[in-house]
């Protein structure tokens, strides 16, 4: 089973205009890089992007905000982007803002096949308007309902031709979800090994849920805030 | 008067050996500072770490190894990454001892609200609504009164919800109170504070009961 | 007419390339040993593995390496393991292509019966329920009739269900049939088997269109 | 943090008559066997037991089953177990027959804090029985609650003081969803190493899930089905 493709020019095949897409990453930690830029020089518009964030005004997704290709935004939080704020505020860009964990729940919901949850968050906010509301344990709870796309981006460190891959520290966040939920799975990872080299216990996210696969190039995995200690 | 620093200092003392914390960011993050001796904690970050450490020393920091306020950490020995769902398992599981986060108002029923101005500020809620729904034990730091000295606890919210009667406990600069039934308890005074300066900058419905005691701060 | 390895052979004609497969236990397992060549697939076990190999050689048996009818596997080459609960996402959420599993009835509507008896066996469901109320693609695999001789293909389950109108295809000991709206639809006749025998032994509608061929296994 | 005890007869401390315990494990693979037999010691009984499997007649919970000690049995493949057969057909253990995949998710969902989803599975059976049903994308789904345990006990391969674990195999199945719906989770290993010993990235089950963690002995790991090929 091999679903090596070249390069993220090749993995990006087949997103449309107006397609909805979930990427991965948590600010710009373990965002798939490649993927965006491919996706900014091909200029597809209309997009819908599923993130937890949405970059910074000059990376990640901010790259496709400054160009105008993203219509709507699903995410948790979305500080940090003048561009992006300016664009909602304004009214150009939908923005739909969910529970940081219902958001992570949903992913996943929607690809383990269930189609709606109960979740405490949200319970009494903004978020639960017009949602199913009930009781359990006397403690009030709102339906949340499963999230798909029509791609989703994954990055990885490690991959292998089958798929299977392994993230690396925090850039794990939202990727797993994320790769369940795509109708079709792009994931480009930092070094794509060969078949056997990962240890099939340590494998994070089964090949399974992934239909297209690609080593990166240059990763230029910026640090949104950089804090450091002094040695004394 | 307390500084940012004092109230870090001074939820640090509600800190119990072996309790799982989540701090958020801003003067919360603080406390992993000021953890009193003898104290074992652990923080968790809900962007995928447990046994969160101290920043990296300069030239030692791992574009893949950040916390949710996206700045560079360690991690300690024993520590263990996971994704946002488990991050969130954990939270919304109730395995988390201790929840602190800041706010811009609380009302006096426990109500907070600290995601949205309306028009002007939209960074979204993040994790937050996820742990003031499911956290059993919240405790809100931050300051008594906004920028222009208006008060922040109110009696009622005035900002869209993050969540509905879920804060216990409130340090600000000049108070520690618990919220019950009828309102906020004036428990402590920050060092040099009096009541009626408390009750000044206080909104909502204040109860006050018998002696109340000067915070004590090492 | 076929015997148990026969029918695995027929079910191994309608493996695609890339596909992941779950197979039953009994005579889905045996499917495994006739992949055409030129066709790869995954086999997922519902105990938490893809990549399933053969049985270990004597001597290499793993206590920790066994396949969802608790027998002792090997691991193929790009393997992985995961949880009971990842394993039914992958299920439930449609990410395997072809299940095959055995039963003890399948009515015209295909409903099907395979996890208890009234009174008398009482094993359970396992992954049953899931696999047939997930999957899209379903083919049951068993003999046409049952030991008394009577038919297992019919108008109306009489077992407890396990799942209702989700099996596509079958494939017996004397033929292939699609279920369709109003009935079984026959596709195929074991070599050597007339319609007449398969009418015989079927008790649900039977949809017979045209020219039958016998079915061709390598 | 360290949340090391001697032994299992120290771990089960607390475990009471008529509590309801979640014991890991699929089949005899991955089973709390240490645990199991200081329970058949202490005698404790009256237990509801939630395991995907009841062991076979003389090991893992078939044990207990002997000895009588299980009122209730919630699990979802019984076979292989003649007292088991017995006790049920007899009416002298109670048996809630679950989905393998509602059951695997129920726990987690009860470690979770999600108390309900919807689920296809069961859907026209027994199983949907006096269960809410309802439509998604014109499929019927019903409605599944958390569940939860007084003392859910775990079999891992290695652990440390923290709690954190890793499995190995198929010995995981079941393991890490229990581990985090117990009230009390205890967890025995074969190896317990040093803190800083497990790498951060591998750890399958966070110890924030763990109460109670000890080295197991004498680890029988008894095969169900010895099936083997032969060398030609």
């Amino acid at each position: 089973m091999n679903k090596v493709v070249a390069n993220a020019q090749e993995a990006i095949k087949g997103i449309e205009d107006n397609m909805t897409l979930m990427l991965g990453g948590f600010g710009l930690c373990g965002i798939p890089e490649n993927c965006i830029a491919a996706m900014v020089d091909a200029n597809i518009t209309g997009l819908t992007c599923i993130s937890n964030n949405a970059g910074v005004d000059d990376f990640g997704l901010g790259l496709l905000l400054q160009k105008r290709q993203i219509k709507k935004m699903i995410s948790s939080y979305v500080g940090e982007n003048d561009e992006f704020e300016r664009q909602m505020l304004s009214g150009e860009l939908e923005v739909d803002l969910i529970p940081q964990g219902s958001l992570a729940e949903r992913c996943r919901a929607g690809g383990a096949g269930i189609p709606a949850f109960f979740t405490p968050a949200g319970f009494g906010t903004e978020v639960a308007a017009e949602k199913e509301v009930r009781y359990f344990n006397g403690k009030p709870h709102i339906l949340e309902t499963a999230l798909t796309a029509d791609f989703a981006i994954v990055k990885a460190w490690k991959g292998d031709p089958m798929g299977n891959l392994i993230y690396k520290g925090t850039a794990r966040n939202f990727n797993p979800m994320m790769a369940m939920a795509g109708k079709i799975t792009i994931a480009e990872v930092e070094e794509l090994v060969a078949p056997g080299e990962l240890d099939p216990n340590q494998v994070h996210t089964p090949g399974i849920f992934i239909q297209r696969i690609f080593q990166g190039a240059k990763y230029e995995k910026r640090i949104e805030q950089r804090t450091v200690r002094q040695k004394n | 008067m307390l500084d940012k620093k004092g109230i870090a200092k001074r939820i640090a003392q509600e800190l119990r050996d072996g309790w799982y914390v989540n701090l958020g960011i801003g003067i919360p993050t603080l406390i992993a500072n000021y953890i009193p001796q003898g104290i074992n904690v652990e923080f968790q970050s809900e962007n995928g770490i447990l046994g969160m450490g101290p920043f990296p020393f300069e030239g030692e920091e791992d574009a893949d190894l950040i916390n949710a306020g996206k700045q560079t950490i360690t991690a300690m020995s024993g520590a263990c990454i996971f994704d946002s769902a488990t991050s969130f398992a954990m939270i919304r599981g109730q395995h988390i001892q201790l929840t602190v986060l800041g706010a811009m108002e609380v009302s006096d029923n426990g109500d907070i609200a600290n995601w949205k101005i309306p028009g002007r500020m939209v960074k979204g809620m993040g994790g937050a609504m996820d742990l003031v729904a499911s956290a059993d034990n919240i405790i809100v730091a931050m300051m008594h009164t906004n920028k222009k000295g208006k008060s922040k606890l109110l009696r009622q919210c005035t900002l869209p919800l993050t969540g509905v009667q879920c804060v216990k406990k409130i340090v600000t600069n000049l108070a520690v109170l618990d919220i019950v039934e009828g309102g906020f308890k004036l428990l402590e005074r920050a060092p040099g504070v009096s009541i009626e300066e408390i009750k000044a900058a206080t909104e909502g419905r204040l109860i006050i009961e018998g002696e109340i005691p000067e915070m004590v701060i090492a």
